[in-house]
C-alpha cells in the first residue's frame, strides 16, 4: 500500500485510535481479512484532508477485540459486520447486534472464515445464548 | 408509557429498499430508532473466491444499480494500481464522463424520490422525466440504461464516436435547461422548505465524528470530495465541491441539486477534453496482481472505498467494499430521534441511503 | 311513496356519478399536469368493482361493521342533501361516516392504521369547525339552515361570502385527501403511513370505503352549488372551479404535517371565516 | 352468468394494483420498476397504481435475490395479498439469483419461496419489458379469475 | 407555493410525454445490450464464453454438442460476445421477452469429436425450449 | 291526600327516611339492599306518578309554616356548623372564612332583614321541576341500585373492614331527597338549605375512601362550593332586598323595574353560584378531584344530577336574562367552558377524567344556551340536560364496571376491551355513539344549540371548535374499545344483575327517549323556561321543525336502524372470512400484533392513542383556561356593577 501503515497490537489499539481522533483523523472503515487458520488481520483506515493512514493488527480468531465505537461511534456498524462475517468478538460495542446484523440462523457461520473451520464455535456470543433484546440500542 | 412501536420497513412504500427501522414514537415524535439490516445481504465480497478478476468487474457493478459504473471504475482503478498499469487517457476521460453522467442520474433519481417522500408527486414525475434522458444517453453510448457495464481492467469497453458526443453535448444543454426550470420549485417552494429546513440537522462536528461522507458531509460544511484527489481525469477538469453549512435536509437537497448541475457541466467539459486514442489496454495475459491497495472514488453518495488484496493469482484474495451509505448510517441513527414521524422518510432519504451498497 | 323511492334512486345515481367523474377526471388531470396520459375515465369504477370482488381478508371483523356504517352514513348524508334537508343535519350525518372509518382503523392492531386514524381525527378537527362556520355564514345571510331555502335564495351568496367559499375549498382539500393535507391517507401510497387510515381495510371493505369517499366528495362539491342562485351557470361552475383549484394545489405542494395543518385551519381558515362573518353581520 | 364472469375478469384486468418488494436487489430493477410509473412509460394507463400495501395489491412485483432474512418477509407479503393475485419476478436476481446465485447468503430466485407467474429477464430489464411482464400477468388474472 | 405552476401548465398544454409502449415501440439504440444469440453453425463449442461468463449462465458440452444458455441467469453484460473467438455469438439490441414459465435455450451443435477433423454441415436445429 | 301531595311527599321525604333506615338496618347486606331497593323503587314510582299532573303548585298549610321555618333555620345552622367544624378540623382557612361569612350573612338576614318574609313559597312542580325530579328519582335510583354490587366489590378490593357502606348509602339516599327538595321548593330560603345539603353530601362522598387524595379533593370541593354557597346566600339576600319576597315564582314575576325586581345583582350572584356548582372554569378543579370517589358517586352527583343544579336554577331564572348584558356574558362563559373543557378532555387518557371534562363541557354548552336565551336555545338546554344526565350516568356506570374488571380507568388499558367484556364494551360504545351522533338526543340538543346560537358569533365559533374536539375524544375512545379483538365471539360477560339492570335500562332508555324526542318537546319541554306563548319547534312527520331548520328524528332513526342492521350483518359475514395479520411492513409473525424486530426479536406493536398533551395537556392549558374563566366571571359579576 502506498499510504502510511503502522502495525499495532490490540492493547494499544484504543490509545492509538484516540490519538488519531485528537489529531483530526476521520475514521473511514475497518477491513478484516483472513490470514490463516488461526489469525485474522484487522486494518483500520483513517483519513485526514484526503490522505489515508492505516493501522494494522493481526488478531487470533478467538481474541476479544476492544471496540473503538466509544471513540468513533461510526465504527459500531463495521465492527458488527466483522463480528457477523468473521465471528470475531468485539467488546464494548455501543450498538451490538450479536452476530445478527446480516445473518440468520440458517446462514453459513461465520461465512468469511474458510481456512480452518474450528473457528466456527464461538459465534460472536449470539449463536448459543439467547440474545437479549435490549443490547441493541443506539447511544 | 404511551409509546407506539412501529416496524418501518423492510417493505414500505417510501423505502425503495428493504431496511428496517423499529421506531418508538410518542405522538409522532421519534424517541428511538433501532435499525435492522441484512435484507439485502448477499455476501458478494466472497465471490472473489469463484470469480476471476475480469468477472469480478461484472459482480461489483451489481453491488448497486444506481452507481454501478462508479463501483466498477473504483475496482478497475484498484486492480490497475496493483498491476502497475494505467488506463489510456481517452479511457480515463470517458470514465469520468460516464461517472458524472451516473452521478446526475443518481441525483435526479434521489431528487425525485425525495420529492415523492415529501408528498410532492408532480415534482417527482418531472425529475424522473428528465432522468430518462440521461438514461438514453447512457444507453446510446454504453449500451445499457442503468448498469452501464463499460469498465474493464485497463480501460473501457465502448468508445462513442464524434457524432454521438456532439449529440450528447447538445442533449446535456437541453437537460440542464429543463433541470433549471425545476430549481425554484425544488429549492424555494415554501411547502418544501417547511418540510426540510431544520429537519435532521447534523452539525459539522457531528458529521465529522460520525464519519459522514459525500453530500451528507458537504451539506454540513465539510468540503471533502474524493474527486479532489484528482483520480482518473479529474485532475484535468477544474472542479470545486458544492458545500453548504446548514446541515439540515434542505442543505442536503441544495447540495445534490447543485451537484447535479455541476456534474452536467463536468460531462460537457469532459467531452470537450476527450483526447483521441485507444480506450483499452491490450493485456497479454489474465491479470494476476500481487499486493494490497486501498482505492477511493467519489460516488454520488460520497466516498467509496475498495480494499483489494491479491497474491499473484488470477483471483483476488480479498475484496472489501466500504460504501458511502455504510458511512452515513451512523449519522442517520443520530438524526432520527427527535424528528416527527412524517419527517422520518425525509431525514432517512436525506442521506440518500443505498442499502444494497451497504450490505453487499 | 314510489316517487320518493325514485327520487332516492336518482339521488344515489347522481352521487355515484359525481363521485366517479370527479375521481376519474382527477386522475386524468393530475396525470396530464405531470405530463402523463393517465388512466381511463372510468378507472375508479374498475378499481371499486375489482376490490369488491376480491377475496375478503379480515384484519378485525369490526372493520366490516365500520366500513359498512361509513358508507351508509355517506349515502344518507348525500340523500339528505339531495332531499334538501337541514344543512347542519347533513353535516352531522356525514361526520358519522368519517368517525366510523376512524373507529374501524383504530380497531386494527397496526400502528399505521392507528396513526392514520389519529391523523384523520386531526383532519376532522381542522375542517369540521370550518364547515360549521360556512353554514353559519349561509344562515346569517339567508336566515335559514334549510337547504330548500338556500337553494331557492335568489342572490349569489358568493358575493357576500367570498372568504367562506375559500374556507370551504380548504375543507374540500382535506376531504379529497389532497396534498398538502393528505395526511391520513392518499391515493398514491407513497406515504410514510402506507395508506394511513385505510391501510387495513382490504378488498370489499376498501371498496365500501372508496364508494363512501365518492359520496363525501360529491357532498362537499354539492355545497359549492349553494354559493350561486338557481339558473345561473355559476351553480355548475363554482364546484368545478373549486375542484380545479384543489387539483392544482395538490400538484403544487408537498404534504404538510398535522401541526401545520391545524395551524392553517385554526389560524387562516378560522380567521377568514370570522372576518367574513363579522362583515356580513 | 358467463357474461358477468367475463365482465368481472375484465374489471380485474383493468385495475391491477401493484406491490413492489425489493428482496435483495441491487436497485437496478427497482428503479426500472419505478420508472414505469413515470411520465415516459406511465403504467397508470393500464390502471396500475403503486400500492405500498399487500392488503390492497393484486400484483406482486418482486426483484432481487432471496436471502434467509428477506424470504420470511416475502412469504408474509404474499400471504397477506387477497386472491386473485399474480407474482411477477423481475430481473436476473429475482429469476434465479443471477450473478449472485452462488453467494453464500443467497437462497435463489423468487420462485424458491412463492409461486411466480411471470418472469421478466434482464439485468435490469428495460421498463418496456417490465410493462410486458405486467401485461402478461394481467392476462393471467383475466384468464384465471380464481387466481390461486 | 406556485413555483411549479409554469411547469405543470406547460405539461398540460404540451400534452403527455408518454411513449404509449405496446402501441408505439421505440427503435432500440445501436449496440444496446439485449438478448444473446448464438449462430450455432459457426460455434466451435470452445467453451470460452462459459468460462468467461460472470454469471455462469452458459454451459457448453463439446462432447454432445450442446450449447445451453439460461436467459434467467444471464446478466446480458456481453462479455461472452466480446470474447467469442468464432464470432458466432451476437447480442441483439432488444431484450428478451417475459415468460410465464422457466425456460432455457438449448442449441444443438456439431459434437466435437476427439482429435478434431473436418466439420460436416451443421444441423439446422431451431432453438429448443426445455422445461425443468 | 291526592296524588300530587302524596307524590311530592314521597319523592322528598322517602329518601330521608331511607337514609335514616339505612343507618339503622344498613349493617347487614340484605337489610341495606332491601332499604335501598325499596326506597329507590318507591321514589321512582312516586316521581312517575306525577307525570300527568304538571304543572301545579302546592301551598304549605299555615300550621306548618312556623315549624318548617324553624326546621330550615335549624338545618342551616347545623350545616354551617358542620362546615365550620370541618374547616377547623382540617385547618382549612378558605372553608372557615367562607362558612363564617355565610353564617354571619344569614344571621344578619334572618335577624334584621327577613323578619317578615312571609309564608314559605310552597312547592312548584312545573315541567322543568318534574323533569329534574324524574332524572333524580329514576336515574338516581338506578345508580343507587348499581352501587350495591359496586360497593361490595369496592370494599372487597380495598379490604375495607368494618363495612362503611351503611354510611355511604345513607348519604346517597339523603342526597336524592336533597336534590328533589331543591328542584321542588319554591322558597329561596329552603333552596339554600338544600343547596348546602348537596354540598355536604358531595363532600362526604368524595372523601368516602378516606385516602389522603380523597380528603384533599373533598376539601377542595367543599371550599369551592362554599364560594357558591356564599354567592347563593348573598343572591338570596339581594333578591329579597330588591323583590321583597323569597318566593321565587313571585320574585321572577315581579315587575322588572330597575332596583325593584330580582335583577342584575341577584341574578349575577345566583349565576356565580350556579357556575361553581356546575364546575365551570375556573372552578373545574373540584369536579375533577371528585373523580376519586367511587364511580356511582361520580355518576350520581358529579355528572347526572348535582352539577345540573346550576343549569336547572338558571333555567328557572331564564326569564330574567333576555336582552341583558348578563345573558351575553353567560353565553360567552358557557361557550368558553364548552370549548375549554373539550380541549382539556382531548389531553386526557384517564377515562373518568375524560368523562368529567365532557360533563363540564356539556354543562358549558347548556349555560351558553341559557345565555343565548331564545326559545330554541332554552329547549336545547333542556334537551341537553335530560340526555346528558341519562347518558353520562350510564357511561360512568360502564366505566365503573370496566374499572372493577380491569383495575384501571385509563383508556389505554381499555384497548381491546371487547375481547374481555363484550357487552359492557358494546354498551359503552353505544353510549359514545349516542353522545356524538344523530339522531340521538345529545346531538339533537347540540344541533338546536348551534342553530339557536348562530347569531351569537363568539359563542358559535367556540361551539363549532368545541364540537370538533368532542368528536375527537369520543371517537378515539370508541375505537380503542374495539381494538384487536380478533377471533373472539360475542358473549355477555358475568356481571351482577343490578349492574345489567342499570346499564341496560339507561342505554335503552336513552335510545327510546331519543326517538321520542319530538314528542317530549311537544309534550312540555318546549315550555320550559319560557312563557308558553312561543313554540319554537313543531313536530312534522316525526321530526322537529323550526323556521330555520329541521331535524328528522324518526326517519333518521329508521335509517340508523337499517344501517345498524346492515353493518351488523357485514360484521357477521366478516367474522367468517380469512383472518390476516395487520400490515406490519411484511414482518408479521404468527402472533397477532407481533413483528420480527431488529436482531430477529419478537416485538409487540404498541399502538397508542394521541393525547396531544403538548397542545391540550392540563399543564399547558390550565393557566389559559383558568385565566379565561376568571375574566369571564369578572365580566359576569363586574358587568352588573
Amino acid at each position: 500500500m502506498q499510504e502510511a501503515t503502522r502495525a499495532i497490537t490490540l492493547e494499544s489499539l484504543l490509545a492509538e485510535v484516540a490519538r488519531l481522533k485528537a489529531e483530526g483523523w476521520r475514521f473511514v472503515t475497518l477491513t478484516a481479512s483472513e490470514l490463516d487458520a488461526e489469525r485474522l488481520e484487522l486494518l483500520y483506515h483513517f483519513d485526514r484532508e484526503l490522505r489515508l493512514q492505516h493501522l494494522r493488527a493481526a488478531v487470533a480468531k478467538t481474541a476479544e477485540v476492544p471496540s473503538i465505537s466509544p471513540v468513533f461511534f461510526a465504527a459500531a456498524l463495521v465492527e458488527n459486520e466483522v463480528q457477523d462475517l468473521f465471528g470475531l468478538r468485539f467488546t464494548g460495542l455501543l450498538l451490538d447486534f450479536r452476530g445478527r446484523l446480516y445473518l440468520e440462523e440458517e446462514s453459513p457461520m461465520p461465512p468469511f472464515c474458510r481456512r480452518g473451520r474450528e473457528a466456527e464455535a464461538p459465534r460472536g456470543g449470539g449463536g448459543s445464548e439467547a440474545p437479549g433484546g435490549e443490547s441493541c440500542a443506539t447511544r | 408509557m404511551r409509546h407506539t412501536v412501529i416496524p418501518f420497513g423492510p417493505q414500505h412504500p417510501v423505502l425503495p429498499e428493504p431496511i428496517h427501522l423499529q421506531l418508538t414514537i410518542r405522538e409522532e415524535r421519534v424517541i428511538e430508532a433501532r435499525p435492522a439490516l441484512g435484507f439485502v445481504h448477499r455476501g458478494l465480497e466472497r465471490l472473489v473466491e469463484s470469480r476471476d478478476i475480469a468477472q469480478m468487474v461484472q459482480v461489483v457493478e451489481r453491488v448497486c444499480g444506481i452507481c454501478s459504473m462508479i463501483h466498477a471504475h473504483c475496482f478497475c482503478m484498484g486492480v490497475e494500481a496493483l498491476l502497475g498499469i494505467e488506463a489510456p487517457p481517452r479511457a480515463q476521460v470517458l470514465r469520468v464522463m460516464w461517472s458524472e453522467l451516473h452521478r446526475v442520474q443518481s441525483h435526479l433519481l434521489w431528487l425525485g424520490l425525495f420529492a415523492d417522500c415529501l408528498g410532492f408527486e408532480s415534482l417527482f414525475m418531472q425529475f424522473w422525466r428528465i432522468r430518462e434522458r440521461i438514461l438514453d444517453l447512457s444507453e446510446a453510448t454504453a449500451g445499457n440504461r442503468v448498469i452501464v457495464s463499460v469498465n474493464v481492467i485497463g480501460g473501457v469497453r465502448r468508445d462513442p464516436d464524434d457524432a454521438q458526443l456532439a449529440w450528447m453535448s447538445a442533449e446535456i444543454d437541453r437537460i440542464e435547461e429543463d433541470l433549471r426550470r425545476l430549481e425554484p420549485a425544488t429549492l424555494d417552494d415554501p411547502t418544501v422548505r417547511r418540510r426540510t429546513v431544520g429537519k435532521g440537522v447534523l452539525s459539522r462536528a457531528q458529521a465529522w465524528e460520525l464519519g459522514a461522507v459525500g453530500p451528507t458531509a458537504r451539506a454540513s460544511g465539510i468540503a471533502e470530495d474524493i474527486r479532489l484527489t484528482k483520480y482518473a481525469a479529474y485532475g484535468r477538469l477544474y472542479f470545486e465541491p458544492v458545500v453548504e453549512t446548514d446541515g439540515d435536509s434542505h442543505a442536503r437537497l441544495r447540495v445534490r441539486f447543485r451537484e447535479a448541475l455541476a456534474s452536467l457541466d463536468l460531462v460537457r467539459r469532459a467531452i470537450r477534453l476527450l483526447p483521441a486514442g485507444e480506450v483499452r489496454l491490450k493485456l497479454k495475459e489474465p491479470p494476476a496482481p500481487h499486493g494490497e491497495t486501498v482505492v477511493r472514488v467519489e460516488q454520488p453518495r460520497g466516498e467509496l472505498v475498495y480494499y483489494l488484496k491479491g497474491s499473484g493469482e488470477k483471483r483476488l484474495d480479498r475484496v472489501r467494499i466500504r460504501t458511502p451509505t455504510f458511512a452515513n448510517l451512523p449519522a442517520l441513527l443520530v438524526m432520527l430521534p427527535g424528528v416527527s414521524l412524517s419527517d422520518v422518510p425525509v431525514v432517512t432519504l436525506s442521506i440518500d441511503p443505498c442499502i444494497s451498497c451497504t450490505e453487499r | 311513496m314510489t316517487a320518493g323511492a325514485l327520487f332516492v334512486i336518482v339521488a344515489l345515481a347522481a352521487g355515484l356519478g359525481i363521485g366517479v367523474i370527479s375521481a376519474g377526471f382527477d386522475r386524468i388531470l393530475t396525470a396530464r399536469l405531470q405530463s402523463r396520459v393517465g388512466p381511463p375515465l372510468l378507472q375508479p369504477v374498475y378499481d371499486v368493482v375489482k376490490l369488491a370482488l376480491k377475496e375478503p381478508l379480515i384484519v378485525n371483523a369490526w372493520q366490516a361493521f365500520c366500513a359498512c356504517t361509513t358508507l351508509a352514513a355517506a349515502i344518507l348524508a348525500w340523500v339528505l342533501f339531495f332531499l334538501q334537508s337541514d344543512l347542519l343535519l347533513v353535516f352531522f350525518v356525514q361526520a358519522v361516516g368519517a368517525v366510523f372509518l376512524v373507529v374501524g382503523a383504530l380497531a386494527a392492531a397496526s400502528p399505521y392504521s392507528h396513526i392514520g386514524a389519529h391523523r384523520e381525527l386531526l383532519q376532522m378537527l381542522a375542517y369540521e369547525p370550518l364547515l360549521i362556520l360556512v353554514f353559519i355564514g349561509m344562515y346569517l345571510e339567508t336566515g335559514s339552515f334549510r337547504l330548500e331555502a338556500l337553494f331557492a335564495w335568489p342572490k349569489p351568496l358568493l358575493l357576500r361570502l367570498p372568504f367562506l367559499f375559500l374556507v370551504l375549498a380548504f375543507a374540500l382539500i382535506v376531504k379529497m385527501r389532497k396534498s398538502p393535507f393528505d395526511l391520513s391517507s392518499c391515493h398514491h401510497a407513497h406515504q410514510e403511513l402506507v395508506r394511513g387510515v385505510l391501510t387495513d381495510y382490504s378488498g370489499p371493505l376498501l371498496a365500501l370505503a372508496e364508494v363512501a369517499h365518492w359520496f363525501e366528495v360529491a357532498l362537499i362539491l354539492g355545497l359549492f352549488t349553494l354559493f350561486w342562485p338557481d339558473g345561473g351557470v355559476g351553480r355548475f361552475l363554482l364546484p368545478v372551479a373549486a375542484w380545479l383549484g384543489v387539483i392544482a394545489v395538490d400538484n403544487l405542494t408537498s404534504r404538510a404535517n398535522w401541526r401545520w395543518m391545524l395551524g392553517c385551519a385554526w389560524g387562516l381558515g378560522l380567521g377568514l371565516a370570522i372576518v367574513n362573518l363579522v362583515w356580513i353581520r | 352468468m358467463r357474461a358477468l364472469r367475463r365482465f368481472i375478469d375484465r374489471m380485474r384486468a383493468k385495475s391491477p394494483w401493484l406491490l413492489h418488494f425489493d428482496c435483495g436487489s441491487c436497485n437496478g430493477c427497482d428503479i426500472e420498476i419505478l420508472a414505469c410509473l413515470t411520465p415516459l412509460y406511465d403504467v397508470e394507463r393500464f390502471g396500475v397504481v403503486h400500492q405500498g400495501n399487500p392488503l390492497h395489491a393484486d400484483l406482486l412485483v418482486a426483484s432481487g435475490t432471496v436471502n434467509p432474512r428477506n424470504r420470511k418477509v416475502l412469504e408474509n407479503l404474499y400471504a397477506q395479498m387477497p386472491a386473485p393475485k399474480v407474482v411477477v419476478a423481475v430481473g436476473a436476481c429475482g429469476l434465479s439469483g443471477g450473478v449472485f446465485r452462488d453467494a453464500y447468503n443467497v437462497v435463489g430466485g423468487i420462485d424458491r419461496v412463492i409461486p411466480v407467474d411471470v418472469y421478466v429477464p434482464g439485468c435490469p430489464p428495460r421498463p418496456e419489458a417490465i410493462i410486458d411482464g405486467v401485461v402478461l400477468g394481467l392476462q393471467k388474472i383475466a384468464r384465471g379469475g380464481e387466481g390461486r | 407555493m406556485f413555483e411549479l405552476a409554469p411547469v405543470i401548465l406547460r405539461n398540460l398544454l404540451r400534452g403527455p410525454a408518454t411513449r404509449r409502449y405496446p402501441l408505439v415501440t421505440r427503435e432500440p439504440f445501436p449496440r444496446a445490450r439485449g438478448e444473446i444469440e448464438n449462430e450455432i453453425s459457426r460455434c466451435t463449442l470452445c467453451g470460452l464464453c462459459a468460462r468467461r461468463c460472470p454469471a455462469r449462465c452458459l454451459e457448453v458440452e463439446p462432447q454432445s454438442g450442446r450449447w445451453r444458455w439460461d436467459p434467467f441467469v444471464c446478466v446480458y453484460c456481453g462479455v461472452c460476445v466480446e470474447t467469442c473467438p468464432a464470432h458466432s455469438l451476437r447480442q441483439k439490441e432488444t431484450g428478451r421477452r417475459p415468460a410465464t414459465s422457466r425456460e432455457t435455450v438449448l442449441l444443438q451443435g456439431e459434437p466435437r469429436r476427439r482429435g478434431g477433423g473436418a466439420r460436416p454441415a451443421p444441423p439446422p436445429d431451431a432453438p429448443a425450449r426445455e422445461r425443468p | 291526600m291526592d296524588v300530587r301531595v302524596c307524590g311530592i311527599l314521597v319523592v322528598v321525604l322517602a329518601p330521608f327516611a331511607g337514609a335514616a333506615l339505612c343507618g339503622i338496618l344498613g349493617r347487614s347486606p340484605s337489610g341495606r339492599r332491601a332499604v335501598v331497593l325499596t326506597t329507590g323503587g318507591v321514589v321512582m314510582l312516586a316521581a312517575l306518578s306525577l307525570l300527568g299532573e304538571v304543572p301545579f303548585r302546592l301551598e304549605i298549610p299555615a300550621v306548618l309554616h312556623a315549624p318548617l321555618e324553624i326546621a330550615f333555620f335549624a338545618a342551616d345552622a347545623v350545616l354551617l356548623a358542620a362546615f365550620l367544624y370541618i374547616g377547623a378540623k382540617y385547618r382549612h382557612a378558605a372553608i372557615l372564612v367562607l362558612s363564617f361569612l355565610q353564617a354571619a350573612g344569614l344571621l344578619v338576614f334572618k335577624g334584621f332583614l327577613a323578619r317578615s318574609a312571609g309564608p314559605p313559597g310552597g312547592v312548584v312542580c312545573d315541567a322543568l321541576a318534574l323533569l329534574l325530579v324524574l332524572i333524580v328519582s329514576v336515574v338516581g335510583s338506578l345508580i343507587c341500585f348499581q352501587a350495591l354490587p359496586y360497593m361490595d366489590n369496592h370494599e372487597r378490593h380495598y379490604r375495607v373492614s368494618p363495612s362503611r357502606q351503611p354510611r355511604f348509602f345513607a348519604i346517597l339516599l339523603l342526597f336524592l331527597g336533597a336534590m328533589n327538595g331543591f328542584v321542588l321548593f319554591n322558597d329561596l330560603g329552603s333552596l339554600y338549605v338544600f343547596f348546602e345539603l348537596t354540598t355536604l353530601c358531595s363532600f362526604l362522598l368524595i372523601g368516602h375512601d378516606r385516602t389522603h387524595v380523597a380528603v384533599k379533593n373533598a376539601l377542595r370541593a367543599l371550599w369551592m362550593n362554599s364560594v357558591g354557597g356564599l354567592a347563593f346566600a348573598l343572591g338570596m339576600i339581594e333578591a329579597y332586598r330588591s323583590a321583597g319576597t323569597l318566593d321565587l315564582a313571585q320574585a321572577l314575576a315581579a315587575p322588572r323595574l330597575e332596583g325593584d325586581a330580582i335583577y342584575f345583582v341577584a341574578l349575577a350572584l345566583f349565576g356565580l353560584a350556579c357556575l361553581v356548582k356546575s364546575a365551570q372554569f375556573p372552578f373545574q378543579g373540584w369536579l375533577l378531584g371528585a373523580m376519586v370517589a367511587p364511580t356511582p358517586v361520580s355518576a350520581l352527583l358529579h355528572s347526572s344530577t348535582m352539577v345540573k343544579i346550576g343549569v336547572y336554577f338558571l333555567l328557572r331564572l331564564a326569564p330574567g336574562f333576555p336582552g341583558t348584558f348578563l345573558g351575553q356574558a353567560l353565553a360567552l362563559a358557557g361557550a368558553f367552558g364548552f370549548l375549554a373543557a373539550a380541549a382539556l378532555a382531548v389531553g386526557q387518557s384517564n377515562g373518568k377524567k375524560v368523562l368529567a371534562y365532557s360533563t363540564i363541557s356539556n354543562l358549558g354548552l347548556m349555560f351558553a344556551c341559557i345565555g343565548v336565551n331564545t326559545g330554541s336555545a332554552l329547549l336545547a338546554a333542556t334537551l341537553l340536560l335530560t340526555f346528558h344526565a341519562v347518558l353520562k350516568a350510564m357511561l360512568f356506570l360502564s366505566v365503573g364496571a370496566i374499572e372493577q374488571h380491569i383495575e384501571s380507568r385509563d383508556i389505554e388499558d381499555m384497548r381491546g376491551l371487547y375481547a374481555a367484556m363484550p357487552l359492557t364494551a358494546m354498551i359503552t360504545l353505544a353510549g359514545v355513539v349516542m353522545m356524538i351522533f344523530p339522531p340521538f338526543g345529545v346531538l339533537l340538543g347540540k344541533w338546536m344549540a348551534i342553530e339557536a346560537a348562530a347569531r351569537h358569533l363568539p359563542a358559535v365559533v367556540m361551539i363549532a371548535l368545541g364540537s370538533a374536539l368532542t368528536v375527537l375524544y369520543w371517537a378515539r375512545w370508541a375505537g380503542t374499545l374495539l381494538s384487536d379483538p380478533l377471533g373472539t365471539r360475542f358473549h355477555a360477560e358475568r356481571q351482577p344483575l343490578l349492574t345489567w339492570l342499570a346499564l341496560g335500562s339507561l342505554c335503552l332508555g336513552t335510545a327510546a327517549l331519543s326517538v321520542a324526542a319530538p314528542w317530549l318537546v311537544e309534550g312540555g319541554m318546549a315550555s320550559i323556561g319560557q312563557p308558553a306563548d312561543e313554540t319554537a319547534y313543531t313536530v312534522v312527520r316525526g321530526g322537529l321543525e323550526s323556521a330555520s331548520g329541521s331535524f328528522a328524528v324518526l326517519p333518521l332513526s329508521l335509517a340508523a336502524a337499517c344501517g345498524l342492521l346492515l353493518s351488523a350483518l357485514a360484521l357477521r359475514r366478516a367474522s367468517r372470512a380469512r383472518p390476516v395479520p395487520p400490515y406490519l411492513s411484511g414482518l408479521q409473525t404468527g402472533e397477532a400484533a407481533v413483528f420480527r424486530g431488529p436482531m430477529q426479536q419478537p416485538v409487540r406493536v404498541a399502538a397508542r392513542n394521541y393525547y396531544l398533551d403538548t397542545l391540550f395537556g392540563e399543564e399547558r392549558l390550565n393557566p389559559w383556561v383558568n385565566f379565561g374563566g376568571a375574566i369571564l366571571l369578572t365580566l359576569i359579576l363586574g358587568g352588573v356593577l
